[in-house]
């Protein structure tokens, strides 16, 4: 079964959706889809090692080569980004029963389940994909469930939020459709490896430009990038925290490797930045979205808010570095693809662990929350001292990477700009820790000793290793090397 | 629809013809237009006449919200079973030639089966959606 | 082998006696017995690694990489040893003092406290082992991350904007300064690691040489050179043992340290007193010298004074460091030591005053001396240390500063360091003379010692200030590894 | 020749007027008519580059030897299942808005929100 | 005459879908989106896609028509319809429409059968389906096998088109009397 | 002779259209589009027999079907505000 590793990676969750659908019994399909998810991440393991040993996987699915067929193509890089998504989704699963519990009624858990698995599969589908068209299938079927998974939150702006989503990412997947569209009309083929080999001989034509154009758009508006992002942090700050917790963890991220993927392979690096000369747009729109997402960040009374905001700017340094246009400025953006993905998950987890005793995440509720929990309390510490990008945690290597690209360019005002984004980080999140540690937190909450189970330390297992991999980068940077060197 | 017998007369006349219609569509998507989607669209629609005629509570005794539920996880696991059936069978995912000894036969089973899977997933999702509306009130 | 597992070890104790801590909160003795414990046992292990000898110097020890080829690595180095024998035996006596004093004064959440205290001192070890720039800057950040919670500790209002400035000014002087400054040096020379001498001769321009001391200097905010001293008088808020700790032991050192570290293993003296790298600090820290005293003599809470004139001091260290000649540098390691007696001294007393006679202000210590003799009896052995009288210790460290600014034909320093010293009289002695001869205004009885607690810790460094003198040959001899 | 590129035009044509919609007009309800507009331009734009002059559907037949190209067929088929789908999930949405809010005009809402806080 | 039909109903179609910006009622704005279901059908017949334009009929002018109906029944009859924003939305459009339009300028004209869509992957489509997959419909050949993936994707987006509206519009009782059942 | 049944119709096509979009009442409406619709079936039929392959007649059956289903839910809408309800009148 081994060799069929590719396609089971996408349709074990596939077929699990249907029958956790069938099983409909919230204990029930909990436990069946953490299982499942949890098989998921192994076969994602198996597959990132044999990736890394053995060069890339291709799988011709139904047997029909390449460009007539659909064919499954995981190198180095979606290899890497499903090993994350497949890593996420086990842990909010497997993390965050009780508040599923709590925050979706009992009736909709099955159904719950069942779109969160779907969403699983979508997003692993866009990943392992090697055919253009499949990659709009897949995105639509993680966006539909997304959808309906954000506007189960309890505040009814879940539902404006989710319908804002809906709007803006079914332009966003209509434009990657027209895209596909254009390269179609002028290649006559589907499937990327193909498309990349005959690219370069009609680049000249004005509707490639077109549809590379119309491509980026569309990412840019599911990646939610400056200026296209006024549907996420609605979004993820209304929705039940184990949605915003998972797709605060990947969503972005699966889009980000659409960029990597339009960019590097379909179009190739030379069409994209030499012909086009896209970093004169990119690198603008990302410093946009730092310092502006950041600024915004701080002056937020919702905690998720804030988080939202900062993850807008996150999406700003991963842009950068793909507007520095060197393979140092790729590799620090695939970094911190992967970093931001874990600091981000844990960070969420840790509200999710406040609102067991807190009434919202209001930063006035949050008073003395952090002594009254000080696991949960320090977690967002480490949580956001690795937002911040302070040594010892991922967020540092990825930051050092990204200003050391940075450096080799000369760009020093970019450096400046780096520093003050992080310093504004600095500020967001101390305002936090501040309410959280050293304001006098109510009675109530003194009072309520509502256990958190199994969440909290979870979410010391991501933390942990976002530590570790502070102190011992070799394998993420290993790994986005790798992912870098596929993609060139 | 007591009250309207004209109606309900011309719908009870046209409804059998719309399922008809939909099987033929269903089964003889390899030579004509049509297929799975299409007759299952055909099909969820003649019950939605129904629902229009005889109203929401007495469809759901022909179809109910349940039954739609464990068809269109079936149809959806019908089709993904080829799949892993062809796995088993030694093949890729999906290759349909290893489902009869000549592999002309088995594509052809292939696309029997799968589009038959199509057809009920789509039926049962459709219907479930128009309950879903109509119920919400 | 033995070199590794010493330094760890020194790692190691400050950390399970944290985790024991935070374990162990609630039985409040046994957290107390720890933490003396913790400072004792790491005391014994550095006075150990002295043993090691010159042998083992520069040998690099890492655990693993933290990016591609830069490893965590720690080393031993004359300075460096100093620096944790200082900070080490400081802290033993400061955890006494600390629980003396918090007891007195009611304090809560102790366990947190002691927590902080035990990783602060972590840092600290891990920023006098470092053995290359990144490694430092990483401890220098948990340094200022892990003593934030014992500056907010009171948690009201003017505790929070005092940790805002602390915060605030130390991240963003070490990430917008010296982050950008390791970042630099890597880029364009691909080395971290110290070296003797310094690894700068022939990799970067002159030019560059000067803003890259300049970004070096400023982004250590923890020496406190102006305008970046703001956080040290903002820290005052805390409870006085951690501003002892912050402005005698841990923080103000550390940061003075890396200047010093920076100095002599990064740029190399030769490379500095041969150009003009450092000509801009020299100024800068010479400037804040006198207009930090003159502030100092302006402030009339006695910690805040205190404050004030650690600003100034430590700008005796960095000239010192920014001067590069061997007797500069010699100096300012010995400053460095006896600054820190004297100072921690000056702390323990302010709190023993405090915890007495609930005082904070100079103006209000008239005739104080009478009820507590000792703490003021200490407070001038250490003021006279400070003001650099013989026969206390700060005397040889001016000498040899004084002496290194002539070799180094900066007159006009010289001559600011004479000024400094009449100021520092200016500044300190008042206190003297109000609490041993000024009549008392109000009525003080009912006033007594602080406790034992409080005042076996400041009669051991004032003692300190007068033993220190006479082993400042050996302590001389010690330093020559750095300039052979 | 068929008609040159008067199809891509119209499709374009169409494209902008949903396209406009979805922006300009605030009531959700014709929000989701526009999007399907926008959606259908597509559809037109995909079967328009399939077709090939003098070819017939692309069902075997004796009679045929010309036929236009199935891929674009196949495409916009899956295609056209997405946007139904995404069609319920927004009228579903739009539902569920109305029930909690009391009206689909998305100034009113932002005007409610405005008033909440 | 080819040629008159599609010319005359695309400008159907455009005329059809001018007209629903205009419109002031949401009926006939919904009555408007099933005639515009109904013309892209007929176009599609004429550009000989039969399986899109028999699901567009089945779909856009059935399916969909019915789901806004009961969307509708649901949220009520008077509903405003507004436009704001009309110059941002103008710009944005003219921009997207300008990229398209410098798009078309060397784009191959419709029916070409030199263009690379019809020389590259779909000729074997043609030529080999009759033989590989063997049956004569090749759209159905193309969806259930060469690119049986796509379609299984498919049923998925239907699936999930079901749990999501589920997701959001099941009420309890319904469930319970579900279950009782 | 087919091609002039096609141009009428096309007339048929564009004369209901306006009648949709003008009105003035929902049943000036409701008549417009199942004309439109009626005259796609024709069409559709029409241009099966003007391009010789007729067996595409299937797909206009659909459309007379759809049509139906479509005019009887509007109507049902207009009368009961609700597509569930059983068509009982109290």
């Amino acid at each position: 079964m081994t060799n069929h590793l590719a396609i089971l990676q996408v349709v074990l969750p596939l077929i699990a959706a249907p029958l956790c659908s069938l099983i409909n019994q919230a204990k029930a399909c909990w436990l069946f889809a953490t299982t499942i998810s949890w098989l998921v991440f192994a076969i994602s393991l198996s597959l990132f090692i044999e990736v890394q040993t053995g060069g890339s996987i291709r799988y011709e699915i139904g047997g029909w080569q390449p460009p007539w067929g659909i064919e499954y193509h995981i190198d180095a890089l979606a290899a890497f980004v499903l090993l994350l998504v497949s890593a996420m989704a086990a842990i909010t699963l497997s993390a965050f029963q009780r508040r599923i519990t709590i925050e979706i009624p009992k009736h909709k858990q099955g159904l719950f389940y069942t779109a969160f698995l779907l969403c699983l599969t979508g997003l692993l589908g866009i990943v392992a994909t090697g055919d253009a068209f499949n990659i709009f299938v897949f995105l639509e079927i993680s966006s539909l469930s997304a959808y309906a998974l954000i506007a189960l939150g309890e505040d009814r702006r879940a539902l404006t939020a989710s319908f804002e989503y809906l709007i803006m990412g079914t332009i966003g997947a209509t434009f990657i459709l027209i895209g596909i569209g254009l390269l179609y009309m002028q290649t006559g083929t589907l499937n990327i490896v193909d498309l990349q080999t005959r690219i370069p001989a009609i680049s000249h034509l004005h509707s490639v430009h077109a549809a590379f154009a119309f491509f980026t758009i569309g990412i840019f508006l599911k990646l939610a990038l400056f200026p296209l992002h006024h549907w996420l942090p609605g979004a993820y700050a209304y929705a039940p925290s184990a949605v915003s917790t998972f797709l605060a963890a990947t969503a972005t991220k699966v889009a980000l490797y659409l960029l990597y993927r339009v960019f590097y392979t379909i179009f190739g690096s030379e069409f994209s930045f030499e012909v086009l000369q896209l970093h004169y747009i990119l690198m603008p729109l990302s410093i946009l979205a730092i310092v502006i997402s950041s600024l915004n960040a701080i002056f937020q009374q919702d905690v998720r808010k804030m988080l939202a905001y900062s993850s807008l700017g996150q999406i700003g340094y991963m842009t950068l570095g793909i507007a520095l246009f060197s393979d140092a400025g790729l590799v620090a953006s695939i970094l911190h693809l992967f970093n931001h993905a874990f600091i981000k998950g844990a960070l969420f987890m840790t509200l999710a662990c406040f609102l067991f005793r807190t009434p919202s995440l209001r930063l006035d509720d949050l008073n003395g929350a952090g002594r009254a929990m000080p696991w949960v309390g320090f977690a967002f510490v480490v949580g956001g001292l690795g937002l911040i990008g302070v040594p010892l945690t991922s967020g540092f290597i990825s930051k050092w990477l990204l200003v050391s690209a940075v450096i080799e360019q000369g760009h020093w005002w970019l450096v400046a700009i780096i520093v003050f984004s992080s310093l504004l980080a600095l500020i967001y999140v101390w305002r936090v820790v501040e309410h959280l540690f050293f304001r006098e937190a109510s009675a109530a909450l003194v009072a309520n000793k509502q256990p958190i189970g199994a969440l909290l330390p979870f979410t010391w297992v991501v933390l942990l290793s976002t530590l570790y991999f502070g102190i011992n980068s070799d394998f993420p940077v290993q790994a986005a090397k790798a992912a870098a060197k596929a993609l060139q | 629809m007591k009250n309207n017998p004209v109606i309900k007369q011309t719908s009870f006349l046209l409804i059998p013809v719309i399922l008809l219609f939909g099987l033929y569509v269903q089964f003889h998507g390899d030579y004509s237009p049509g297929g799975g989607f299409q007759a299952g669209v055909i099909f969820a629609s003649g019950l939605i006449l129904y629902a229009l005629i005889e109203g929401q509570a007495k469809a759901e005794q022909v179809f109910s919200m349940r039954l739609a539920r464990i068809l269109s996880a079936s149809g959806l696991l019908l089709y993904a079973g080829i799949g892993v059936a062809s796995m088993f069978l030694g093949a890729n995912f999906l290759d349909y030639n290893v489902l009869a000894d000549d592999p002309l036969q088995g594509q052809h089973w292939g696309i029997f089966w799968v589009e038959l899977g199509v057809g009920l997933t789509v039926t049962s999702v459709m219907l479930s959606i128009f309950y879903a509306f109509t119920n919400f009130k | 082998m033995i070199l590794a597992n010493s330094l760890y070890l020194n790692f190691a104790i400050p950390v399970i006696g944290a985790c024991l801590i935070a374990l162990l909160h609630q039985r409040r003795r046994t957290v107390e017995l720890v933490f003396i414990g913790t400072a004792a046992v790491l005391l014994w292990n550095t006075l150990h690694l002295f043993d090691l000898g010159e042998a083992a110097y520069f040998i690099n020890v890492s655990p693993f990489s933290l990016i591609d080829s830069i490893p965590l690595a720690f080393h031993l180095e004359p300075l460096g040893l100093l620096f944790s024998a200082i900070a080490s035996s400081l802290f033993l006596v400061t955890t006494l003092y600390a629980i003396g004093y918090m007891n007195a004064n009611n304090e809560k959440h102790l366990a947190r406290f002691y927590f902080c205290f035990c990783i602060a001192i972590f840092a600290v070890m891990g920023i006098a082992f470092a053995a290359n720039l990144l490694t430092l800057f990483i401890f220098y950040e948990i340094l200022s991350f892990s003593t934030y919670p014992l500056v907010t500790h009171k948690g009201n209002e003017a505790a929070r904007n005092g940790g805002r400035v602390y915060l605030g000014l130390l991240l963003s002087t070490s990430i917008g300064f010296f982050l950008i400054a390791i970042l630099w040096v890597w880029s364009s020379t691909g080395e971290l690691d110290f070296v003797r001498n310094g690894f700068l001769q022939e990799q970067m321009p002159k030019e560059a040489l000067i803003i890259l001391y300049t970004l070096f200097a400023f982004g250590v905010g923890k020496a406190g050179l102006m305008p970046f001293h703001r956080w040290l008088p903002s820290a005052m808020v805390a409870p006085t043992p951690v501003s002892a700790l912050l402005h005698a032991v841990a923080v103000v050192k550390a940061g003075v340290f890396c200047v010093l570290k920076i100095t002599v293993y990064v740029f190399g003296l030769d490379l500095l007193s041969e150009g003009s790298a450092s000509n801009l600090i020299i100024w800068v820290a010479t400037a804040t010298m006198l207009l930090a005293s003159l502030v100092a003599l302006s402030q009339d809470n006695l910690k805040a004074r205190l404050a004030y004139s650690t600003v100034s001091q430590l700008s005796y260290i960095v000239v010192g460091a920014a001067l590069a000649t061997a007797s500069s540098v010699a100096g300012a390691s010995m400053h460095m030591a006896t600054h820190a007696v004297g100072k921690i001294t000056l702390f323990f007393c302010a709190g023993a005053i405090y915890t007495a006679a609930k005082k904070t202000k100079v103006s209000e210590l008239d005739g104080l001396a009478k009820v507590m003799p000792i703490t003021f009896i200490a407070y001038t052995v250490a003021a006279l240390s400070i003001i650099g009288l013989p026969p206390m210790a700060g005397s040889w460290s001016k000498w040899f500063l004084l002496d290194g600014a002539l070799q180094a034909e900066y007159f006009w320093v010289a001559i600011a360091f004479i000024i400094s010293t009449l100021l520092n009289m200016a500044y300190l002695l008042p206190v003297v003379a109000r609490g041993f001869f000024a009549p008392a205004k109000d009525n003080l009885s009912g006033i007594q010692e602080a406790p034992w607690m409080c005042l076996l810790p400041l009669s051991i460094t004032a003692i300190s200030c007068f033993v220190l003198f006479f082993l400042l040959q050996e302590l001389h001899h010690f330093l020559q590894p750095l300039f052979s | 020749m068929l008609s040159g590129l008067y199809n891509y035009w119209i499709a374009i044509l169409l494209m902008a007027i949903g396209f406009y919609i979805v922006i300009a007009h605030s009531n959700l309800f014709t929000k989701m008519i526009g999007l399907n507009i926008f959606q259908t331009s597509v559809f037109i734009l995909f079967i328009s580059m399939g077709k090939v002059d003098g070819g017939t559907a692309p069902i075997l037949s004796e009679a045929y030897t010309a036929y236009s190209n199935p891929l674009p067929h196949v495409l916009i088929l899956t295609a056209i299942v997405v946007s139904v789908a995404t069609t319920a999930v927004g009228l579903a949405l739009i539902v569920s808005i109305n029930r909690r809010y009391k009206t689909l005009d998305e100034h009113e809402i932002e005007q409610q929100e405005l008033e909440q806080e | 005459m080819e040629d008159i039909i599609i010319i005359f109903l695309l400008s159907l179609l455009a005329i059809t879908a001018i007209a629903i910006i205009f419109m002031r009622n949401m009926l006939s704005v919904i009555m408007l989106g099933s005639i515009y279901s109904l013309l892209s059908a007929v176009i599609f017949v004429v550009l000989d896609a039969v399986d899109v334009a028999f699901t567009e009929a089945a779909v856009g002018a059935g399916i969909s028509s019915v789901l806004f109906l009961s969307a509708f029944a649901v949220t009520g009859k008077r509903q405003v319809l507004k436009q704001k924003n009309k110059l941002i939305a103008f710009v944005t459009v003219s921009l997207t429409a300008a990229a398209l339009i410098y798009a078309t300028s060397d784009m191959p004209y419709v029916g070409d059968p030199n263009a690379p869509v019809q020389t590259h992957v779909a000729a074997r489509y043609i030529e080999q389906s009759g033989s590989e997959v063997g049956i004569p419909n090749m759209v159905t050949a193309v969806l259930a096998s060469y690119r049986g993936f796509d379609t299984l994707g498919e049923v998925a987006v239907v699936f999930t088109a079901m749990i999501a509206v589920l997701l959001l519009l099941l009420r309890r009782e319904e469930e319970e009397l579900d279950r009782e059942k | 002779m087919i091609a002039a049944a096609l141009i009428a119709i096309m007339i048929v096509m564009l004369i209901a259209l306006i009648r949709t979009c003008i009105g003035p009442t929902l049943f000036d409406r409701i008549l417009a589009i199942n004309t439109f619709s009626t005259a796609t079936v024709l069409m559709i039929s029409l241009y099966g027999f003007f391009n010789q392959r007729p067996e595409f007649l299937d797909i206009a059956i659909v459309y007379a079907m759809i049509n139906f289903i479509g005019t009887v839910a509007l109507l049902k809408l207009h009368r009961f505000d609700d597509l569930g309800h059983d068509g009982d009148e109290s």
